[in-house]
């Protein structure tokens, strides 16, 4: 019964949606969608966030591929 | 280099090194240690300059990509981050300097993916420890993960079907720790732990608060193997490679313990996590139970490093209860353990490592008194490391116990000081059954006629190569002398690293 | 699925049907700018194509697209192209991976960004392509 | 009691997914179903922030010039799709070291079934 | 909004899940989850996030899908449950 106490589906008063926090900080999510062409000239905003605002990510990820192919290549190869 | 950089310069060091393993080793296959060995010295010496440079000025923030945190990604360097990844980045150093030639005894041919796996379990050790961000946390938990079971399947026989319980396990911890972010994130709308300390108090009275926060513990305790949750751990460091258990055993569950303390007491305040919902206490109950019940299923065994792994279940044990605690002689004991233990794991893991190498067993229950005899300095730095996890006075292993049992004694909690006593009465059990074995127990028929037909003197002759024993003696040493002094490191670092409320 | 197929006809298909999904791998890669796309998806197509190959043609005569030694290298170089950027822009003075600071002369801000997404985008994909089928190599155990 | 129904019917389908999938990773014998167990909890955990990121009124996280930016209400939050799309990366690495544990264990015991492994593992 | 389609998609993932645990052909298995994968990213699209939708198409169908396929290819093809 945990998630019925969440903010519904799709409401925009959700925190979230917001644009600033209590706290007087700027909420990520409403900060990419108004800056992110103004930074980088980028349309797509989801390609900005992956790789510019939060590249560490994915580099992260992209190590997390070469991690799962030297695992595997550890795990099965009997010979080289 | 700027002291500035140092935050990501640790984890960035390993990243290099791991993906130029397989440049270096593909070429030649010797020569892949080198980059390895180098990167974790390199990383020793930020770890240990961001150490004393955060000691003197301050905690330093840096912000990855040059985006302020709320919007970009923040690595922190505080005390207690320096502190743990100097100890993981020393420890490694050590580890990796020994493993050059069990590597290559225990699993040949394949030095270089081993290499590169082991860069790739620390980076995602120290990524984890400097980490500002709940996200950042989870895909360098993933990274650490996807190493440690890689480099667990590889071994006995029946390793891959441990690493394959490690891999179940440790991804439903993942997936209950990125559903509890998600409650967090959903709760207060930023991912920054900074910024979800300064918005928390506002939401943590509803109920996605709490149970987000919960299933975070869960997920962590998985990886921590906290009591219930630490079904996979004995048989994955008894079938791994002895090298890939001496890296894995003494600091990646220590990270967890690192992860827990870090948001239970720095992200949430110590008066909700440890009085409105009663999570501390229920991890230090747990940790108690954990140490009694590792400590007596560590007498039943008979091979060594499954004996080794249920005492790592008692000393996770006893982290928690340094976190349950909650108050700052706890926290100091916790943090100090974690140091110890550490150093204590790394020793007796590389000891039977050295045994498999030259005896080709660690079973309990051939060991005679020959072995003072062909391995002289390893038996001592067994004793040594022995008496340090038993809890004598002049080891370190004496002092992290005796924070926490200030601890316990300040707060009140009998419980726990009655399970610090019995546990150390029951580690004594099992470690002086070995000591007695090797020193003791005279050496049967059957090895006394096969060293009689081999001819040639037995004195001193199967002792460790000198790389594999330097390791070994210099953690021995460096417990004797983080025992002597641990008043100084406890009025020099630790004290920092108390969080504000606790 | 280790020696060629009997059927002609898979082969066929497969040879002829490779190079498109390769080309809407590249597309997508190329386009990710735009749409929904990028270096991940891309990767992943680039990859499905050559595995298709594999599947279809065998092990054998599939090695001319991507040889299995040097699939461990290149995705090793593929995540160094994307470090590397990252490397660059600290040693020129800002922080890791803040691209405004690349030595690109005589462009603003925001369109070396631009470009630098789409190079750090051809490492990821390098990356992710060579991994997948590295890590189809292995568990087929050739 | 339909109002709560209506905003939240996804998010009980996909606790009762994570369930689904637990049980499956808990009590399943066969390595190959624990997989898929495996693979429906991080489905399940994806799915969540996915559905917590969905805006009413609002379009695909991609700029379109006849709609203005500086109204966040109008484009989907696409902070948490990024944040997915590494956790797909991750769940897809680790269904393929997983994959060859399994045919590793395979290999040795020549069998996939848990009890029966467990029996020649003595 | 057409809530009721999103509601068949979800109830379609359920069955498909269920499905693909209950069967005891493995390739049959395989098959099922490939359709539970297509209809978490017709879910996903649904949501507005066409990125990760069509992450989850590209990889569910195609590499997972082959993955699967060759695990039991170099297994065994029955399950006991």
């Amino acid at each position: 019964m945990t998630v019925a106490d969440l903010p519904p589906r799709g409401d925009i008063g959700a925190p979230i949606q917001q644009q600033v926090n209590p706290s007087g900080t700027d909420v990520a999510g409403a900060y990419y969608i108004e800056y992110a062409y103004r930074d980088t000239h980028t349309p797509n905003m989801v390609a900005v966030v992956l790789a510019d605002y939060r590249a560490f990510d994915t580099l992260g990820e992209v190590i997390v591929v070469f991690a799962g192919a030297i695992g595997c290549f550890f795990i099965l190869r009997r010979r080289t | 280099m700027n002291t500035s950089n140092i935050p990501v310069l640790i984890p960035a060091v390993f990243m290099f090194a791991a993906l130029l393993v397989p440049l270096v080793g593909l070429w030649k296959k010797s020569l892949s240690i080198y980059p390895a060995l180098l990167g974790s010295l390199l990383a020793a010496w930020f770890s240990a300059s961001g150490l004393m440079s955060t000691i003197e000025h301050g905690p330093i923030s840096y912000h990855l990509s040059g985006w302020v945190p709320p919007l970009g990604i923040e690595y922190i360097l505080d005390p207690l981050s320096a502190f743990i990844c100097l100890v993981i980045t020393s420890i490694s150093t050590i580890v990796i300097f020994y493993s050059r030639s069990i590597v290559r005894f225990e699993t040949p041919e394949k030095e270089m993916p081993f290499y590169a796996l082991c860069m790739l379990f620390l980076m995602g050790l120290t990524g984890m420890v400097m980490t500002g961000d709940f996200f950042n946390l989870y895909v360098f938990l993933e990274i650490s993960a996807l190493a440690g079971y890689a480099l667990i399947a590889i071994g006995d026989k029946r390793a891959p079907v441990a690493a394959f319980k490690y891999l179940t396990l440790g991804t439903a911890g993942a997936a209950f720790y990125l559903l509890g972010v998600s409650f967090i994130f959903i709760s207060t709308g930023t991912l920054n732990m900074g910024d979800v300390a300064s918005v928390i108090h506002l939401v943590d009275h509803t109920v996605p608060v709490m149970i987000g926060l919960s299933l975070i513990v869960l997920g962590t305790g998985l990886k921590m193997a906290m009591f219930p949750m630490h079904a996979w751990m004995p048989d994955a460091y008894t079938y791994a490679s002895s090298a890939a258990t001496a890296l894995i055993a003494p600091i990646g569950t220590k990270v967890s313990a690192y992860v827990l303390l870090r948001i239970m007491f720095d992200v949430f305040e110590p008066s909700y996590s440890a009085g409105e919902l009663p999570l501390a206490q229920i991890v230090g109950y747990l940790g108690a139970i954990g140490v009694i019940w590792g400590s007596i299923l560590a007498i039943c065994q008979k091979e060594l490093k499954t004996m080794l792994a249920y005492s790592s279940v008692a000393q996770v044990g006893y982290i928690g209860i340094g976190i349950g605690l909650a108050s700052p002689l706890g926290f100091i004991g916790a943090v100090l353990h974690i140091l110890n233990h550490a150093c204590m794991k790394a020793c007796l893991f590389l000891i039977s490592g050295s045994m498999r190498f030259r005896l080709g067993h660690s079973w309990i229950p051939k060991f005679e008194n020959s072995l003072r005899i062909t391995m002289p300095w390893t038996a001592v730095a067994f004793v040594v490391a022995a008496i340090s996890m038993i809890g004598l006075p002049p080891t370190a292993g004496f002092f992290s116990k005796w924070y926490l049992a200030l601890g316990s004694i300040e707060q009140g909690a009998w419980i726990f000081l009655i399970v610090l006593l019995v546990s150390s009465l029951l580690n004594a059990v099992y470690f002086f059954r070995i000591i007695e074995k090797m020193y003791i127990r005279p050496q049967s028929e059957e090895m006394i006629k096969a060293q009689d037909q081999d001819g040639t003197p037995v004195w001193g002759r199967k002792e460790a190569p000198w790389s594999m024993l330097a390791p070994v003696m210099l953690l021995a040493t460096l417990l004797i002398v983080l025992g002597i002094f641990n008043v100084w490191i406890v009025t020099n670092f630790i004290e920092f690293m108390i969080p504000i409320g606790l | 699925m280790k020696s060629q197929t009997d059927s002609p006809i898979i082969e066929v298909a497969a040879r002829g049907l490779a190079p498109v999904i390769q080309l809407i791998g590249i597309y997508v890669f190329f386009h990710g700018h735009y749409g929904p796309g990028g270096g991940f998806q891309g990767g992943v197509l680039l990859a499905a194509g050559v595995l298709l190959l594999r599947m279809a043609v065998g092990f054998e005569n599939s090695q001319v697209q991507v040889p299995s030694r040097k699939t461990l290298i290149l995705c090793s170089v593929g995540a160094l192209i994307f470090a590397g950027t990252g490397l660059v822009a600290l040693l020129m003075g800002g922080n890791f991976m803040d691209y405004a600071h690349l030595p690109v002369p005589g462009m603003e801000a925001a369109d070396i960004r631009y470009y630098a997404i789409l190079f750090i985008e051809i490492g990821v994909t390098m990356a992710v392509m060579t991994a997948l089928i590295s890590i189809y190599d292995d568990l087929l155990g050739t | 009691m339909l109002e709560l129904l209506k905003g939240h019917y996804a998010y009980f389908f996909l606790m009762l997914l994570f369930v689904i999938g637990l049980y499956a990773m808990m009590m399943k014998k066969n390595l190959m179903k624990k997989i898929m167990g495996m693979s429906m909890v991080q489905s399940a955990t994806i799915m969540v922030w996915i559905v917590a990121a969905f805006k009413h009124g609002g379009t695909v996280p991609i700029l379109d010039r006849s709609i203005p930016v500086d109204n966040p209400d109008l484009y989907i939050n696409p902070l948490p799709h990024t944040l997915m799309l590494t956790a797909i990366v991750v769940a897809v690495v680790t269904l393929g070291v997983s994959f060859a544990l399994v045919i590793s264990i395979y290999r040795n015991f020549k069998s996939l079934d848990e009890p029966t492994i467990l029996k020649r593992m003595k | 909004m057409q809530w009721q389609i999103e509601f068949l998609l979800f109830v379609i993932l359920i069955i498909a899940a269920l499905v693909a645990l209950g069967i005891r052909n493995l390739l049959a298995a395989v098959v099922t989850l490939t359709i539970f994968s297509f209809m978490a990213a017709l879910i996903m699209i649904y949501m507005g996030a066409l990125d990760v939708g069509f992450t989850e198409a590209v990889v569910g169908a195609g590499v997972v899908g082959i993955f699967n396929v060759v695990a039991i290819f170099k297994t065994s093809r029955k399950s006991c449950d």
